[in-house]
Parts: structure tokens; sequence; C-alpha cells
């Protein structure tokens, strides 16, 4: 399915979310709030749709809000779409997607010890490339480590 | 400073005194000692990024570190003497580090390989989580700059470190004799 | 073809002449035992030195060849270097064990020598039931190696050692029924007996084609034994790091790491004694004249010479095979090895009851 | 059952010619020392040449009147992604009694030094330059911190 | 190496596999769970040699970054500076001369056959055979020649500037690589002389880590660990970039699932390689090798993402530009950090020789990891 045909179809599926198309492939965006695990539900298992391979997954921290971002791919069809989430920056809290791509489990652990977001159902949220004991979330902008960053 | 490699190989260390009919190889029994430690380095498998590579390099064909003995690997820090620190330290691996080089027997020793091991190199700025180099976590005996460097560096690195163990100084008398040279 | 018969009996006779009888057994018994022992560090030193040789030409590179001419005492310093290593014991080890452990494996490395004919009349131990004598002594050091990696207190020491455990146990049943098969050919256990039987052709020849089984057999088992890759599973450097000897360090590991190579040695010289005729030069049946020519080489370097090429043998699977997991190795023992070993002692039976041997 | 021996025996020579066959390799080098491709390097130093474009180190070209093409612009200190060069500029007074920026000291911390090339790209007057040389090796690593503007050196003439 | 003793009641054992363990490649830390030599469990513990280059490249221009992830994924050092200097190409909507684009594609190929040599000596080396680690450096000594003579280093090489490349092919470059492709069918026989056909080689390898297509799909693997399971992800070939639609070559796909199918796909792979430098090496168009470019660089505000496949699978880059010069924020999609969440999967059940093969098939790069 063409860029185009894309959008319309995702339009008519998900008439609350804000449509556009990006550099590359139609962004799809759901503020907080909205039920994510169904949308992702109807990617995934919709014929024409079939977004199987989730291929990238990360936050951006835009100071006032957090955006989940995620990359989907269809094997079969091969289109691919941008997923944004926009995460409240207090409580930053979004269902995990690791039963339904099982990549996602590491990537969630990357982005929970990084940014700090909380993946609800996730079977093991911890910090997986910082040590247990690191306070903060270092990707976050307002981070800071006198400590370790020598600033240039 | 730079370390002048003369002999093609390695002499027993001593002199040849003449005695009607041959002569006797006089020697004191530590350079004895320092000559088995110095022709005898095995390293410890360790390698944390580009710089092992390098490593791999230097134990490939090509150029061979076995020529030197250096080519009994040692998975275990128990059987190794020296650690070729072949990579970045970040804050996680820092530990670790220092207990395997706390469980290597003496005589042990060091050698920092490439930028990031040096000084942290690339990642010296802007980075929450690399050690700004391994000398703040071990006692580092040579230093070898490049990013990575290439395998003859190492080499030269390993030829420098026995030009140390032979002449029998510690890293402190070392650093002070250059700090003289200085002034 | 010159006998070393007539200078020990020389010794013997003048020290006799010096001192009483139990003297002379004492002062014997010393000279055996340095001997043993320098020959002991002597073979672990070349035996070293062949290796790193021979892997670094089959790699394309040099190899040791800084250390004195050729390299050569790159294994004297290695030596030097590993008793002069700080002597080390971790916590939590079981003391007593972890000392004990290096000895044992070393002891009964030693223990074989005695029996080996070396050259003609150069035999430490004639016994008359030698094969035997040396599968049973051969089997101790498992338990030498089962000590270390239990005392060491370390998990991968521990999965080594008992793969270890796991791996002799089998390969012995096949390498002793290979043994058997030559045994049975000649008819006697003595070592002594079995090279004299091989005066006018080694049994490699003389064997027809269950002898050559039997080699395969022999050379696949003893490799499995002295845990040499492609079966070094209880070393396993990419997957237990350093296997039972994890923990051990400088003097007690080059006490492990000596007895591994003078087990190969050990295993290659009784293959050579049982296959190739020990001491004995290549004779062929009734060629007097030839025969008469290769007695003038002598026969320790007949004997040094087969073993050498065993040893080389074996050296040459470890630097060509990746290495087996242990199911798979256990499987070889008991689907392959020994149901072929089993049927080859019967057909060797055979043969040698209806003589059809040369 | 004669079925069984004959897959189970095919399985044991085709296992055993596998393995043949590595041997022979293996045994083919080593009968063959002439494919050792081993270079000696401490004894190859005289003949052994790096690649024209080998990065090993910055260096700072001086011609025989000991001056340099430095004009102390610090276009490489910008462009270095990690801090390797610190320019330290001075005022000189020429002949003409007007003030003109001169290096005081170009420090160039090797042990910092990634040999990205950028520093070279970004210079505008070609005053520095990478070297082959690798040779690092040292005990203290405040060694490798250099100075590469040499002793009493000067901006060469006509370098803007 | 951690040594915690750690039993549970059903005698199981706990072992700390790395972080300094000649299997890991690195420094990975695997606990694994073992029921006498069969493992039930695994979990990877990471961040072993997590240098913060995310962070690190918020605060480098946009010359200065690419530099940075050479050192991420090493073995394809100049994949990874492809993909984002395509990035920053493509936010400023450069056109870069063809003669470039070729010379990349070139580089890129022998890169990932440098790889692949060194996967193939190390696995091999894993599964305790260390010859064959002696005859791939052989060749790849070769390559890292050629590199270092047109790019002025043999690993990390940065020879990609945005907009095009930093010099020009050294004029022996042809000759070499031609010479190269020479020796390198020769000698790629041996490989399966001595190792693929082996018959202890097979049995380590065969039916042994079995990766579902469905999986594979699902765990988010690329590159050879996929096409082993039979999933076409090939970005040369899906997604087009640079000169590779100017190249014939075949996706390799393997059915088995297994580690040897893994081990087919790389060894086939290296033939494909061959044949895209042959295609390109006689044909590379004159014209420069640079295109003209400001001296400080400056994305439009938007997000731009960028494919490519290195020689571990797909590699991608997430670039958010707020219009500075400095990205706002960067993320690297590591093909490794996806592969290595498949390894549990693998693992189950197989022996501690199988997790070391199975981990050599995957072709871990820790550093590509961790970031």
């Amino acid at each position: 399915m063409g860029n185009e045909e894309l959008i319309v179809k995702l339009q008519e599926l998900f008439p609350a979310a804000s449509i556009i198309q990006g550099n590359d492939w139609p962004e799809i965006s759901f503020e907080s709030g909205a039920d994510f695990l169904s949308t992702i539900d109807v990617l995934k298992s919709d014929q024409t749709l079939a977004f199987d391979y989730l291929f990238c997954e990360t936050c951006v921290d835009w100071k006032t809000h957090f955006t989940m971002v995620y990359h989907l791919d269809s094997t079969r069809f091969r289109h691919n779409i941008v997923l944004k989430y926009k995460l409240d920056r207090e409580t930053p809290e979004i269902d995990s997607l690791s039963f339904v791509y099982r990549t996602s489990e590491q990537h969630e652990r990357e982005i929970f010890d990084l940014f700090g977001i909380i993946f609800k159902g996730h079977p093991n949220l911890k910090r997986i490339l910082l040590t247990e004991d690191w306070v903060g979330y270092p990707l976050r902008k307002d981070y800071d480590d006198p400590i370790n960053m020598i600033k240039l | 400073m730079d370390v002048i490699i003369t002999e093609p190989s390695t002499p027993f260390p001593g002199s040849v005194h003449e005695v009607p009919g041959g002569g006797i190889v006089l020697s004191t029994l530590d350079d004895v000692i320092n000559w088995a430690r110095s022709n005898s380095l095995w390293p410890l498998v360790f390698g944390t990024s580009c710089c092992a590579i390098e490593m791999m390099s230097a134990a490939s064909a090509k150029y061979d570190f076995s020529r030197f003995g250096f080519e009994v690997a040692r998975a275990t820090p128990r059987q190794a003497d020296v650690i070729i620190i072949a990579g970045t330290i970040v804050n996680k691996m820092a530990p670790v580090l220092k207990r395997l080089f706390d469980q290597m027997p003496d005589p042990k020793y060091v050698i920092a390989m490439g930028a990031c091991a040096t000084s942290g190199g690339p990642f010296f700025y802007n980075t929450y989580s690399v050690v700004k180099g391994a000398d703040h976590v071990i006692p580092v005996d040579v230093y070898v700059a490049g990013c990575p460097p290439r395998p003859e560096a190492l080499l030269h690195a390993l030829i420098t470190l026995q030009e140390k163990i032979k002449s029998g100084l510690t890293r402190d008398q070392i650093r002070a004799q250059f700090q003289e040279d200085g002034k | 073809m010159f006998s070393f018969q007539n200078m020990t009996q020389e010794i013997h006779s003048w020290l006799s002449s010096l001192m009483s009888e139990t003297f002379v057994m004492l002062v014997e018994m010393t000279i055996v035992g340095i001997l043993a022992i320098a020959l002991f560090a002597f073979l672990g030193l070349v035996l070293v030195y062949m290796e790193r040789k021979v892997a670094a030409v089959i790699q394309l590179r040099k190899g040791p060849n800084r250390v004195g001419p050729f390299g050569i005492f790159q294994t004297s310093a290695d030596t030097l270097k590993l008793v002069l290593k700080e002597g080390f014991m971790p916590d939590n080890v079981d003391k007593f064990l972890y000392k004990l452990a290096p000895f044992v494996v070393m002891i009964t490395a030693m223990l074989i020598l005695a029996p080996i004919p070396f050259a003609k009349g150069v035999q430490i131990w004639d016994i008359n039931i030698g094969v035997f004598y040396l599968t049973a002594i051969s089997s101790i050091s498992v338990i030498g190696i089962l000590m270390a990696g239990w005392a060491s207190n370390n998990k991968y020491s521990l999965l080594g050692a008992m793969r270890s455990g796991a791996q002799i146990v089998s390969y012995e049943l096949s390498a002793g029924m290979a043994v058997l098969s030559i045994v049975v050919l000649t008819g006697s256990l003595n070592l002594g007996d079995i090279i004299a039987s091989q005066e006018d052709g080694w049994w490699i020849f003389k064997g027809h084609i269950p002898a050559w089984i039997a080699f395969i057999i022999y050379i696949i088992a003893v490799t499995a034994e002295t845990n040499r890759a492609p079966f070094d599973m209880a070393e396993a450097e990419s997957e237990l790091t350093g296997g039972f000897h994890t923990e051990y360090a400088g003097m007690r590991f080059a006490l492990f790491f000596l007895a591994e190579y003078i087990n190969i040695f050990i295993v290659c010289a009784i293959g050579a004694i049982l296959f190739f005729g020990g001491w004995m030069p290549f004779h062929i049946g009734s060629w007097t004249a030839f025969n008469h020519v290769m007695d003038f080489i002598p026969s320790f370097m007949w004997f040094f010479g087969k073993t050498f090429f065993l040893i080389f043998l074996i050296m040459w699977f470890r630097w060509t095979f990746p290495r087996l997991r242990v199911d798979q190795l256990l499987n070889l023992e008991w689907k392959y090895l020994l149901p072929i070993s089993i049927f080859n002692l019967l057909l060797m039976t055979l043969v040698a009851i209806k003589g059809w041997h040369f | 059952m004669i079925s069984f021996l004959k897959t189970y025996f095919t399985e044991v020579f085709q296992a055993i010619k596998s393995l043949l066959s590595g041997m022979k390799l293996t045994g083919y080098y080593f009968t063959h020392p002439k494919n050792i491709i081993t270079e000696e390097y401490p004894d190859n130093r005289a003949t052994l040449k790096m690649a024209d474009r080998f990065r090993g180190e910055v260096i700072m070209t001086h011609d025989e009147k000991n001056e340099h093409a430095c004009t102390g612009c610090s276009a490489c200190e910008l462009a270095c992604p990690n801090g390797t060069i610190k320019i330290i500029n001075k005022f000189e007074i020429n002949a003409e009694g007007k003030k003109k920026k001169a290096i005081d000291a170009f420090v160039y911390h090797l042990e910092l030094c990634t040999m990205c090339n950028l520093c070279i790209v970004a210079c505008p007057t070609d005053a520095i330059k990478m070297s082959p040389n690798f040779e690092h090796s040292v005990y203290d690593r405040r060694l490798l911190t250099k100075q590469l503007n040499h002793e009493g050196s000067k901006i060469r003439e006509g370098v803007e | 190496m951690f040594e915690e003793i750690k039993t549970s009641n059903d005698g199981e054992l706990v072992i700390n596999v790395g972080p300094q363990h000649p299997a890991t490649h690195g420094v990975l830390h695997l606990l694994i769970t073992l029921n006498g030599e069969t493992i039930t469990k695994l979990e990877p513990n990471l961040g072993y040699i997590h240098r913060s280059i995310e962070k690190m490249c918020e605060s480098l221009s946009y010359r200065q970054f690419i530099y940075s992830t050479s050192r991420m994924d090493y073995l394809s050092s100049h994949m990874n500076n492809h993909a984002c200097a395509m990035i920053v190409e493509k936010g400023l909507q450069v056109e870069i001369p063809e003669r470039a684009e070729v010379i990349r594609v070139l580089i890129s190929e022998l890169t990932r056959l440098a790889s692949h040599q060194l996967w193939w000596g190390a696995m091999a080396m894993d599964l305790g055979a260390l010859s064959p680690f002696f005859y791939s450096f052989r060749e790849r000594e070769v390559i890292t020649d050629i590199m270092e003579e047109t790019c002025g280093a043999r690993l990390t090489m940065n020879y990609i500037v945005p907009g095009g490349l930093m010099a020009d092919i050294h004029p022996n470059f042809v000759k070499r690589v031609k010479d190269f492709i020479i020796q390198f069918n020769s000698k790629i026989d041996e490989y399966d002389q001595l190792v693929t056909g082996n018959i202890i080689f097979q049995n380590r390898m065969k039916n042994v880590g079995y990766l579902s297509p469905e999986d594979a799909i699902s765990y988010g693997t690329t590159g050879p660990v996929a096409r082993g399971s039979g999933v076409s992800c090939d970005i040369r070939k899906l997604y087009p970039y640079s000169a590779y639609n100017k190249v014939k070559f075949e996706e390799i796909l393997e059915t088995g699932g297994d580690s040897f199918a893994r081990y087919l796909v790389r060894i086939k792979e290296m033939k494909q390689s061959i044949s895209i430098i042959e295609q390109l090496i006689d044909n590379i168009p004159e014209g420069d090798f640079q295109a003209k470019t400001k001296a400080v660089l400056k994305l439009p505000k938007g997000e731009f993402y960028q494919r490519v496949e290195t020689a571990r699978g797909e590699l991608g880059v997430y670039l958010v530009s707020e219009g500075g010069t400095t990205p706002y924020r960067i993320k690297f999609r590591s093909p490794g950090f996806s592969n290595l969440s498949a390894l549990n999967h693998m693992v189950k059940g197989h022996k501690i020789g199988d997790l070391v093969a199975i981990m050599g098939t995957l072709d871990l790069v820790i550093p590509d990891i961790d970031r």
C-alpha cells in the first residue's frame, strides 16, 4: 500500500488520531489517554495493514512532554508507518507491547532505563544498560551529572 | 620517550666471561627472573570494543605476537600476567575490571590500549557513563595512543613493557625518572 | 643392535662392589627417580615448544622465535615465570584438596612412566602385567581433575571436572578394547614381550584391517582421555574459561599443564609400543639385509621417532577440528566407538585363533 | 537390520572423510611453510612503509627556517569532536608596529585523538597534517600531551 | 567474572557468563540457569560498554557525530557512517555525486566481507577450532590494507563526510581490489573444506538454536539471523539506497532457521558481496567525490529515519532536528540489540556448548548492542 492509501485507510480506522505525511512515512499521533493496546491490535491484525514488525521503538523528550515513537513495518506488504504517542511528563506511563512484539521487551527496558517511562504489564521492567543504583534518567533533557559529564 | 629496540632476539641476560676452553655466562638472579617474566607475558582475554579487534589482528598470522611468546591468551585471570585493556571502560565495567585485576597473581602488568583506555578518548566529553582513563581504576604500565592503534603499535607497547620489566623498575620509579628528566 | 642392558648391568655391579645391597637399591632408586623427574620436565618443555611451533606453522605464522635461537628457550622462560608467580589460593577453597589435586595428576603421570621401555634395555620396571598396570594407573588421573574441580569452589571448574569424569570413564573402555586386541595377538601383557613379538614387522602391518581399526579407535580414545581438543571438554576455553584449572595459578597450574603434555607423551608411547613396535626397528619378515640396515639406527631413536609422530598426529587433530559437544562426545563413545571396538576385538580374536596375521 | 548397518557404516565413513579433508588442508599448510605470511614487526622497522594516507598522529609541518603555516584561526579546534586540540594565541607586534595574532602553543592531546581527520580537512592553510608514525607507547600518559609548534618557531611569511 | 553460588531447591545452578568471558566477544553478561548441562533460562545483562553515544551526539555537530558511530558497530563502521551521512544528506537535500555513491557501496561491501570473515574465524574459535581464525584473518588483512590505503585507517575509517567522501580513492585501489577478488575466490573453498563440511561442525550446528520465521519477525531480528529463518529483510533489496539499485545481487534466504542456516547465509553473502564488488569495480563513474556543502550544516526542523543493511542486520538511525547545528535527539536502532533478545528463546533446552555456537551465529558486537 502506498503512503497516500495508508493515510486514507488509517484515517478511516482512527478518526481521533492526527495523521500527517512525514519525511518518509505516514505519521500517526495519539494524545495521551488513547487506548493504545487496541490500536496496536488493529494495526497488527488488520489484513490490509498487517504491521507485524516493530523495527524501532524509542522516546523523545520534548521538555514539556514525552513522545513514544514506534516505527512499524509490514513484512507482507512492505509499508511502514510511524506511530507516536504523547506522554505526560510527570507520570509517564504506557502499556507495554512486549506481548505483541517480543522485541519490545528489551527496547522498553532500555527506554525505562534512559527515560524513566513506566511500561504497564512489562514482565521484567528494570534497568538494562546502567547499574541498578543509578540515579536519574540520562537521556532526559534536564539530566545533569556534574561528576561524570565533562562539558566541552 | 622512544623505546629503542636493538636486538633482533632477546638474549639471555648477563655477560660472557671468557675462560680457557669456552665462556661462562654470568648473570644475577634478578636479571634471570626479569628475563623470564618479560618473555612470558600471557595476556588475559579481555577486550571491550574496537581495540579488541586490533588485538585479534595482532594475534593473527600477519603480525603474530606469538613470536614474543604472548600467544598463550588465558581466559581466566588467575593464569594471566598482563591485562590489555582493549576498549572503553564504562562505570558499570570499572568494578569488574578492578576485580579482574585483583584476581591476577603478582607480578601483573597493565597495558592501556587505545584512546578510550588511556583517557576516555572519543567519549571524554558529554558522556555520563565512561571512565576517563582506565588508570582511574587500576594502575597502568604502558599507554598506547591511537583509535584503535594498529597491531604494530600494540606490539610496540608489548616491547615497551618488556623493556620496563627488564629494567626492574616500578611504575613510580619510572615516573619519577621522567619528571627528573623533564626538569 | 646396541642394548643399554650392558650399561645398566655394569653400573649395578660397580655399585654392588662399593656398598651393601640395600644401599645399592636406594642409590639406584634415587638415580632413577631423578632421571624420571628430569625426563618429565624436559619432555614437558619440549612438547609445549613443539605444540606451539606446530600450531604456528599450521596457522601460517612463525611461532616463538625471539627467546633464544628459534625461540627454544620460550618454554623455559614460561616455566620459570610460572614458578615465580605468586602462590595464590582463592578464598573458600577446600585447601587440602586444592593443594593435593595437581600432585595427584602429576604423580599419576609419572607412575605410568615406569614400565615403558624407552630403548632396548631401558625400562624402569619390567613388570609382567605392564599393559594392565598402564590402564589401571592412567584412570587415577581423573581423580585429580575431579578433586581440582570440586576444591576450587568455582562453578566452571565443577562443570569441567564433571565433564572430564564422564569423558575419561567412558573413553577408557574403548581404549582398553583397542589395547586388548593387540594383547590378544601377542598373548602377553608384558610390554617387553609385545615389542619382541614385532621383530618381524609391526602389528599395524601384520594385523590386517582389525589392527588399523584398533589403532584409529585407540588414537581417538586417548585424545579424549588426555582431554585434548577436539575433546577438551574439561577445559573448553570458550565455554568454561579454563575448566577444572580455572582457579589455579602459578606453580600449581604449571603442574597441570606439564601433566597434560606428559600424558600425551605416555599414551603416544603406548600407542607406539603396541602398534608400531616400540623401539623395534622397521623390520620386514625375512629380508635380513634390510633388517640389518635398519638395526643401525639406535633403538631410542626409533622409539622417540614413533612416539613423536603420534604426538604430532594428536596435535594435528587439535589444530584442525572444532570441539564436540558434551552429549555428542558420549554419543560417539557409546554408539560408535564401543560397539565397533567390541566387534573389532572379536574379529581380532578370530584372526589370532586362525593365525591369519602375518 | 541390513539397511541399519548400511546407514551406520556410511555415516561413519562420511564422517571420517569429512574429517580427513580438513586434515588435508591443515596438513598442506604444515608441509608448505612458504605460506607463512608473518611480517616480523620490530625487525622490519627499516623496511616497514605505512600507506601514505595512514593516520597515526597530527603533526605540524615546519620548514628548514623553523617556520610553520598556522595562523591560530582555531578552525581545527572547532572541528575537533572531542577537544583534542587547544590553541593558545598570543599577540605579536611586528616590524610595522601592528599587532598580529600568532600561536603561542598548539597543544595536541594525542591520548584523546581518534585520528578522524576532521581537523586536517578544516585547516585553511594546510598547517597540520597526519603523520604515519604509530609508535606512541609511553609509561606516563602525560607524555602524550604534545605541543606541536616547535620552540621558537614563527609563522611563515605570506600565510594569512 | 562474577561468581555467586546460587542454587535453588530443585538442583538448578545459576552461572554468570561474562562480563569477561571468551565466548561473549566482549563484555556481555549472561545469567544462565542450568539443570545439569541444560540451559533452562537465560537473561542478558547489558551495559558493560554503554558509552552514551546517543547523549553525546546531541552535543556534536552534524559533521562531527558521524565519526562517533564508527565505534558502535566497529566491524561495519563504514555502514554506520553511511547511514548517518545519508540522514544528514536527506535533511539537507544534497545530491551526492554518483562516483561517491559507488565508492561508498564498494567500501561497504568490502567492510561486510571483512566483518563476515572475522565472524567466521571467531565463530570457529568459539567452537574450539583455532586455525580457521588465522585463515580468515589472512584474507581480512588484505582488505584492511586496502582500506588503510584509501581511507587512512584499518577499522574505524571515518571516510564518509556529509555530501560525499573525505578523499578520492587511492590510485591503487581498483587494482588491489581486483587482486583481492582473485585471491579470495581461490580461498573460499578452503572455508568449506575446513569447516562447513566437517562432521563435528555440522553436528554442533544443525538443529541447534531454531528460530521460526514468526519468532524472527516478532523478536525483530534482522540480517543473517532473520534470513536464516527465511524472512526476507535485506534493506539493500527491499528499500535500495545509495548505489544498490544499480547492482544485481541475490538476497540469500535459508529456511532451516537453525545455526547452520545462519552460518550458510553468511558464507553465501560473502560470495554475493564479491559479486557486487565485481560489478562495480570496473564501473566507477568519473566525477567529483564530494558535493559542495556549507561549512556549518543545519538540518531543517523535522524527523528523519534512515535504514541501512550492516553486516549484522538493519541499522536504523532516527534523528530529530530542531533546526540547529546539533541533533535534538538521535536514536540508533542497532541490529545486535534486537538479535540478542531472541537468544533466550533460542538457547532454551540446549547445552552450554550450544550457547556458544548460537551466540557465534548471532554474530554479536557488544558495543553495537549497548551503544
